[in-house]
């Protein structure tokens, strides 16, 4: 059981390096390394649940048996706890779902066998981040991830905008890793060790100025990770050429693994939370991003690029939930990333449905796929109902817990845009069912197929997932969330077994005890009740239906009968579908100062984007300066 | 004496900001990152050095109590460090040059299909 | 179980769809001065609707121009059984003075059976509650009729 | 045996039977009034269950661009969520069910019936339904708004004085607080957030001035141009209770208070509190106004009630 981190971590790697040696030539073998090697870190960090999230011990690993020598770490060490786990499992179900996604998702591409590599080294490096106990570790897995990404995102280089995507990305991310870098030494320089629970035990209330500047550099490069609004430019462009797998595995893992980061630097390494002028800061972050992720996704015109701006406004939601640090706050934040993960990758696999079946994800030239895609359309309704907070499913839970924490702080302004924001979500995916799934069809789509069944098999376990959180809330906080709670805001056992035991007991003092998200709180008549309303209320309404006199619902006959056309005023029924940027041209009239500000501030120029990072970096700077000590 | 590392770690930095922020040509901008890297390089260096130690290269029967040896733990990290830029700046090349193939240009301005 | 009351109801709560084939507006007005408060129509529940799926008793009015020919047929078919269809004034009746002319296509009863007529050019707006009156019988009938 | 109480909640007093008596009535009375106001006699008040009774008798057609399961179940999904909206909404002392948390609990499941509408349009393939439905939600960011703020201003009204400053969004908790210091109405710090939801009304039940998505001109009753028969039917009751229970929401948050202890004179004065606020916010405003243009609605609601709203919140922020 002590092993379980590095041989999931190993497996996925050696998964990549055994694909470039066998797999090149044929496809099958490649397929079946890619599976086994997912399959395999799916059951090993699945079998870490019982020891680390249930018994709450923390697993530790020294690579190369490096043991600490007189409690001082010299080498790099794995410290999995149940935060580290949480986000753990969210990166292998992705990873696991993603692949088999992909088996016909690529069936199109050529050179799938570099695909197949570069995707195990993403996931390679987004696990060893996740479980990684050792600051200098987390950065060369940071720099893997973001290499790893670039080269997925030009994969399709026939694609328009695909190379230059990946070369934004490319130098966004070098300025981010470069950051990152720049504070882990400046750390370095303050405490001489890079294992995170001796940093954090020796920078336990003695910020230097040094310190404050190396905990600057770092929030700045993890956010730019996590793609938060100052620093996200890059991100749309990527996910938008990225293949539909793989932007999945982006919004579903990459950002979660920028936003673990910050977690883990604000509340672990730095107990940044005790001072009020961090939390505000975040908070602040997380509000601008969701805004702005949200109105941007309102002006777009195509799918994935829509989904891209809503992965940004979501982080956002988790960004200001962390930022509330009390444990409301936390358990509405991990929450509702566990929530994202599912229902964004299940948007995303959709759009991919759609490009593989159709050819193009453009909102203007779709319309009318739910005839001749009905699962597909029905998983699409799952997601979008999800995302946009409905009640039986899993978004209502996490953003009504973010409510209640943000207003329970106090800062009502946060929970009225939190609020109008999930509205325009809403209304962002009202648009995509409209132009894609519902409305007229095009003559071109005649004879588009449902996608084959190894695509819709992922689809739908996301989907059911999606209903199982929804539904449950309480289980799944119970087993998942709290744990990753309460080893994020008492951090004793996470200190201890590093300085040895009753160390973190005199600094620290007593662990705070986190409340129980039981029903009541999650906003919720428990679900049982739910479904047996509505089990009623579906047998009144078909006895209503029987016995009333009702007469049959009369379908459309082959014949050409005007009867079933649809009513144009007399005229004949010539195609004519309101679609993508048809929809909401009040809102749109309304607001087009902002939203023209807004496109021409996304100007696609990098170094544009590289001035607004390093802009913010050095907002961070002086903000942290000023205001923490 | 040490000081003047920092210093040239700091313009080394700033340059490359600078570069990366005001250059159109995109071969300018992966010489700014590089510039990045390497000032950040000499600030790992500079931070593990110990006045007057040597390099921290022995073997066991070298090892006296009193011998004395700059820092080698930074020392280990820049060389990861120098391996990641010289891949980050080897992938940049290559997508500049299919950049070059696809949109004939190599100014920022105009590689923007992707915008709004 | 409800099929008493819904049968009361198709006389109580008849909508109307106006349905111009090119009239002189003269027709129209009077209509329009059905719903107006002198006359209140709504009182018997007579309610103007959008949409031909809505409606129960169609209101043709003009001579059927030949543009608008295939237009009345396409919408009279849209509308759902059981369905009640009104000429109001002389127009639909008998092309009244554009009698001949080379655009007009002849009288309604060409294209659809006529349930009720109401003459007068235009007719008075009492004449038009009379006849409605009388489709709102038909309409019962067709309902009867149809179970 | 609670399963037994249920199925008596949720089939006949608050859920279905009643409110949907109650809401035809209530739409009867405001057609009514309108009428009156338009020196005119009009319809008699239940000529709305006239309406829904011959729309069931009626023949249903699904147009051949239509998906069809969308289509037909749309109607039914809408009428759940209000069924299970109405359980929540306390009549004075009664609730069916009170959980800690209604008001975000009601706001969400009113979007549901909204949500069902657009998706019945959007099914429809009809491009009247496509610009109805894009209207619907220019609507519903519209009114969001301002009815978020003021259901948090009452909260933390409500908070700051029961559970020690901390929010409250429990409608019971409410309508106790009230109890004990008489109708919310009186208290000069939310009648502007009174104000703002007397507003927020008409656009939430989609009654004249501002229902551009069903106009009926411009764009044949929008959402609903390819319905009939029953499918209709059930989208004309959906719009009907709503209209009741957003008016019985303005009395429980309002006008509410002990009561008069007995439950059928409880029941019969939230019904006729509800009717005076359909005279008031609904009826007037549509016998006065006309239709506004679409750009004009979401202007509107995020000036005048999202003003009204904020001057209440701070007024409230500040009060204790």
């Amino acid at each position: 059981m002590q092993h379980f981190p590095i041989l999931s971590i190993v497996t996925l790697f050696l998964g990549a390096f055994l694909t470039v040696i066998f797999g090149s030539k044929n496809e099958t073998v490649r397929k079946f390394i890619a599976l086994v090697a997912s399959s395999i870190s799916l059951i090993l960090v699945l079998m870490l649940i019982k020891p680390v999230m249930i018994k709450n011990n923390v697993i530790q690993y020294w690579l190369g048996n490096w043991r600490p020598i007189h409690d001082w770490a010299i080498g790099i060490g794995l410290e999995v706890d149940a935060l580290g786990l949480f986000f753990g499992i969210i990166a292998v179900l992705t990873i696991f779902l993603s692949i088999i996604f992909s088996f016909k998702y690529t069936k199109k591409d050529s050179e799938t066998d570099k695909y197949y590599v570069l995707f195990l080294m993403l996931s390679g490096a987004v696990l060893g981040l996740v479980f990684t106990g050792d600051l200098f570790n987390m950065f060369v897995m940071i720099e893997i991830m973001t290499f790893a990404a670039v080269g997925l995102t030009a994969f399709r280089n026939y694609q328009e905008g695909a190379l230059e995507a990946a070369f934004k990305y490319l130098v966004l991310g070098s300025i981010g890793s470069s950051m990152v870098l720049a504070g882990t030494i400046t750390i370095y320089s303050q405490v001489h060790t890079l294992n995170m629970a001796q940093i954090s035990a020796l920078l336990f209330n003695n910020l230097t100025p040094s310190a404050l500047f190396a905990f600057a550099l770092l929030l700045a490069g993890f956010s730019l990770k996590a793609f938060v609004v100052p620093f996200h430019p890059a991100a749309p462009d990527a996910y938008m050429s990225a293949p539909s797998s793989v932007s999945m595995a982006f919004s579903g893992m990459v950002n979660k693994a920028g936003v673990y980061a910050i977690i883990r630097l604000v509340y672990v390494l730095f107990h940044a939370m005790d001072f009020k002028s961090v939390q505000i800061l975040l908070i602040i972050i997380g509000t601008i991003t969701m805004f702005i992720g949200v109105t941007m996704a309102l002006a777009q015109n195509d799918f994935k690029r829509l989904l891209a701006f809503h992965s940004i406004s979501q982080i956002g939601y988790v960004i200001t939930a962390v930022g509330v640090s009390t444990a409301l706050g936390l358990t509405a934040g991990l929450y509702h990333a566990l929530n994202h993960t599912l229902f964004k990758g299940l948007l995303f696999l959709t759009a991919g449905a759609i490009f593989y079946a159709t050819g193009t994800t453009d909102l203007n030239k779709l319309g009318g796929l739910a005839r001749k895609m009905p699962q597909t359309a029905a998983i699409f309704l799952i997601g979008a109902f999800s995302i946009s907070g409905l009640p039986p499913f899993n978004g209502f839970v996490s953003k009504w817990l973010v409510y209640q924490a943000t207003f329970q702080a106090n800062l009502a302004p946060v929970t009225i845009i939190a609020l109008l924001v999930s509205v325009m979500t809403l209304a962002s995916f009202i648009k995509v069912a409209q132009s894609i799934f519902f409305g007229q069809m095009p003559k071109e789509f005649e004879n588009v197929k449902e996608v084959p069944l190894s695509m819709r098999i992922p689809m739908w376990i996301m989907a059911i997932l999606c209903v199982i959180t929804g539904v449950l809330p309480n289980i799944v906080t119970k087993y998942l969330v709290s744990p990753a709670v309460t080893a994020a805001l008492n951090i004793g056992k996470y200190i201890d077994l590093m300085m040895g035991n009753g160390y973190s007991e005199k600094i620290l003092g007593k662990p705070i005890e986190i409340p129980a998200v039981d029903f009541t709180l999650a906003g919720y008549w428990d679900p049982i009740a739910w479904l047996v309303l509505f089990a009623l209320l579906l047998i009144a309404v078909t006895i209503v239906a029987v016995a009333g006199g009702f007469n049959a619902v009369s379908l459309p006959t082959e014949v050409d009968d005007p009867k079933y056309d649809v009513f144009f005023s007399g005229e004949a029924s010539e195609h004519s579908h309101v679609k993508g940027n048809d929809l909401f041209w009040g809102l749109k009239h309304d607001l087009r100062h902002y939203f023209g500000f807004m496109h021409d501030a996304h100007s696609g120029i990098i170094n544009d984007y590289a001035l607004w990072a390093i802009f913010t970096t050095t907002i961070f700077i002086v903000y942290i300066f000023l205001l923490v000590p | 004496m040490i000081l003047v590392n920092y210093i040239a770690c700091i313009i080394l930095i700033v340059l490359g900001f600078y570069v990366i922020l005001t250059k159109k040509n995109i071969l300018k901008i992966i010489i700014g990152m590089g510039l990045i890297d390497y000032g950040i390089n000499l600030l790992i260096i500079s931070i593990g050095f110990n006045p007057g130690g040597t390099a921290p290269i022995f073997t066991f029967t070298e090892l006296k109590p009193e011998s004395f040896f700059v820092d080698p733990v930074p020392q280990a990290l820049t060389l990861t460090s120098i391996v990641i830029g010289a891949c980050v700046t080897a992938m940049a090349l290559s997508l500049v040059i299919k950049i070059k193939e696809k949109y004939g240009t190599l100014d920022a301005d105009k590689v923007r299909r992707l915008n709004g | 179980m409800f099929k008493k009351l819904i049968e009361k109801s198709f006389e109580k709560s008849p909508w109307l769809f106006h349905l111009n084939t090119g009239s002189c507006n003269g027709c129209d007005i009077e209509i329009v001065s059905v719903i107006t408060p002198r006359y209140d129509a709504e009182r018997m529940g007579f309610k103007l609707t959008g949409s031909p799926r809505h409606a129960d008793i169609i209101l043709v009015t003009g001579p059927i121009t030949s543009q608008s020919r295939d237009r009345l047929i396409r919408t009279l078919a849209q509308v759902p059984d059981p369905k009640v269809v009104v000429s109001i004034g002389s127009c639909p009746r008998s092309t009244n003075v554009f009698n001949g002319s080379y655009s007009v296509e002849g009288p309604l009863d060409k294209y659809v059976p006529i349930d009720v007529s109401i003459a007068g050019c235009p007719p008075k707006p009492e004449a038009i509650i009379d006849g409605l009156a009388k489709a709102i019988e038909i309409l019962r009938e067709k309902r009867r009729a149809m179970k | 045996m609670v399963v037994l109480k249920y199925l008596f909640n949720v089939l006949v007093f608050p859920g279905l039977l009643f409110s949907a008596l109650v809401g035809l009535l209530l739409s009867g009375l405001d057609r009514k009034v309108v009428a009156r106001m338009q020196k005119r006699i009009g319809p008699p008040i239940i000529q709305p269950i006239y309406d829904f009774f011959k729309l069931l008798g009626k023949e249903t057609i699904v147009p051949r661009a239509a998906s069809r399961r969308t289509f037909l179940y749309a109607p039914v999904i809408g009428l759940l969520a209000l069924v299970t909206v109405t359980l929540f909404i306390p009549i004075y002392k009664y609730t069916a069910i009170s959980t800690v948390a209604d008001i975000i609990v009601i706001l969400y499941l009113l979007t549901i019936p909204a949500v069902a509408l657009i998706m019945g349009g959007a099914a429809s393939g009809s491009p009247y339904a496509g610009v109805g439905i894009s209207r619907e939600m220019v609507a519903i960011i519209s009114y969001e708004l301002p009815l978020v703020i003021v259901l948090l201003t009452i909260g933390k009204h409500v908070g700051m004085a029961l559970n020690k400053g901390v929010i409250t969004f429990s409608l019971s908790q409410i309508v106790s607080y009230q109890a004990e210091f008489g109708p919310m109405i009186t208290n000069w710090r939310l009648i502007p957030a009174a104000l703002a939801l007397l507003l927020i009304i008409p656009i939430k039940v989609g009654s004249l001035p501002f229902d551009i998505a069903e106009a009926e001109i411009e764009i044949c009753e929008g959402p609903l141009v390819e319905y009939s028969g029953a499918p209709l039917a059930i989208f004309k009751l959906n719009h009907a209770i709503k209209m009741f229970i957003m008016t019985s929401l303005f009395v429980t948050l309002f006008l509410s208070g002990k009561g008069t202890g007995i439950l059928i004179l409880d029941i019969v004065l939230q019904v006729l509190l509800s009717a005076v606020i359909v005279v008031i916010s609904i009826s007037t405003l549509k016998a006065i106004t006309a239709r506004l243009k679409v750009e004009q609605v979401l202007k509107f609601f995020w000036t005048y009630p999202t003003a009204l709203a904020l001057i209440s919140l701070i007024l409230v922020w500040i009060g204790r």
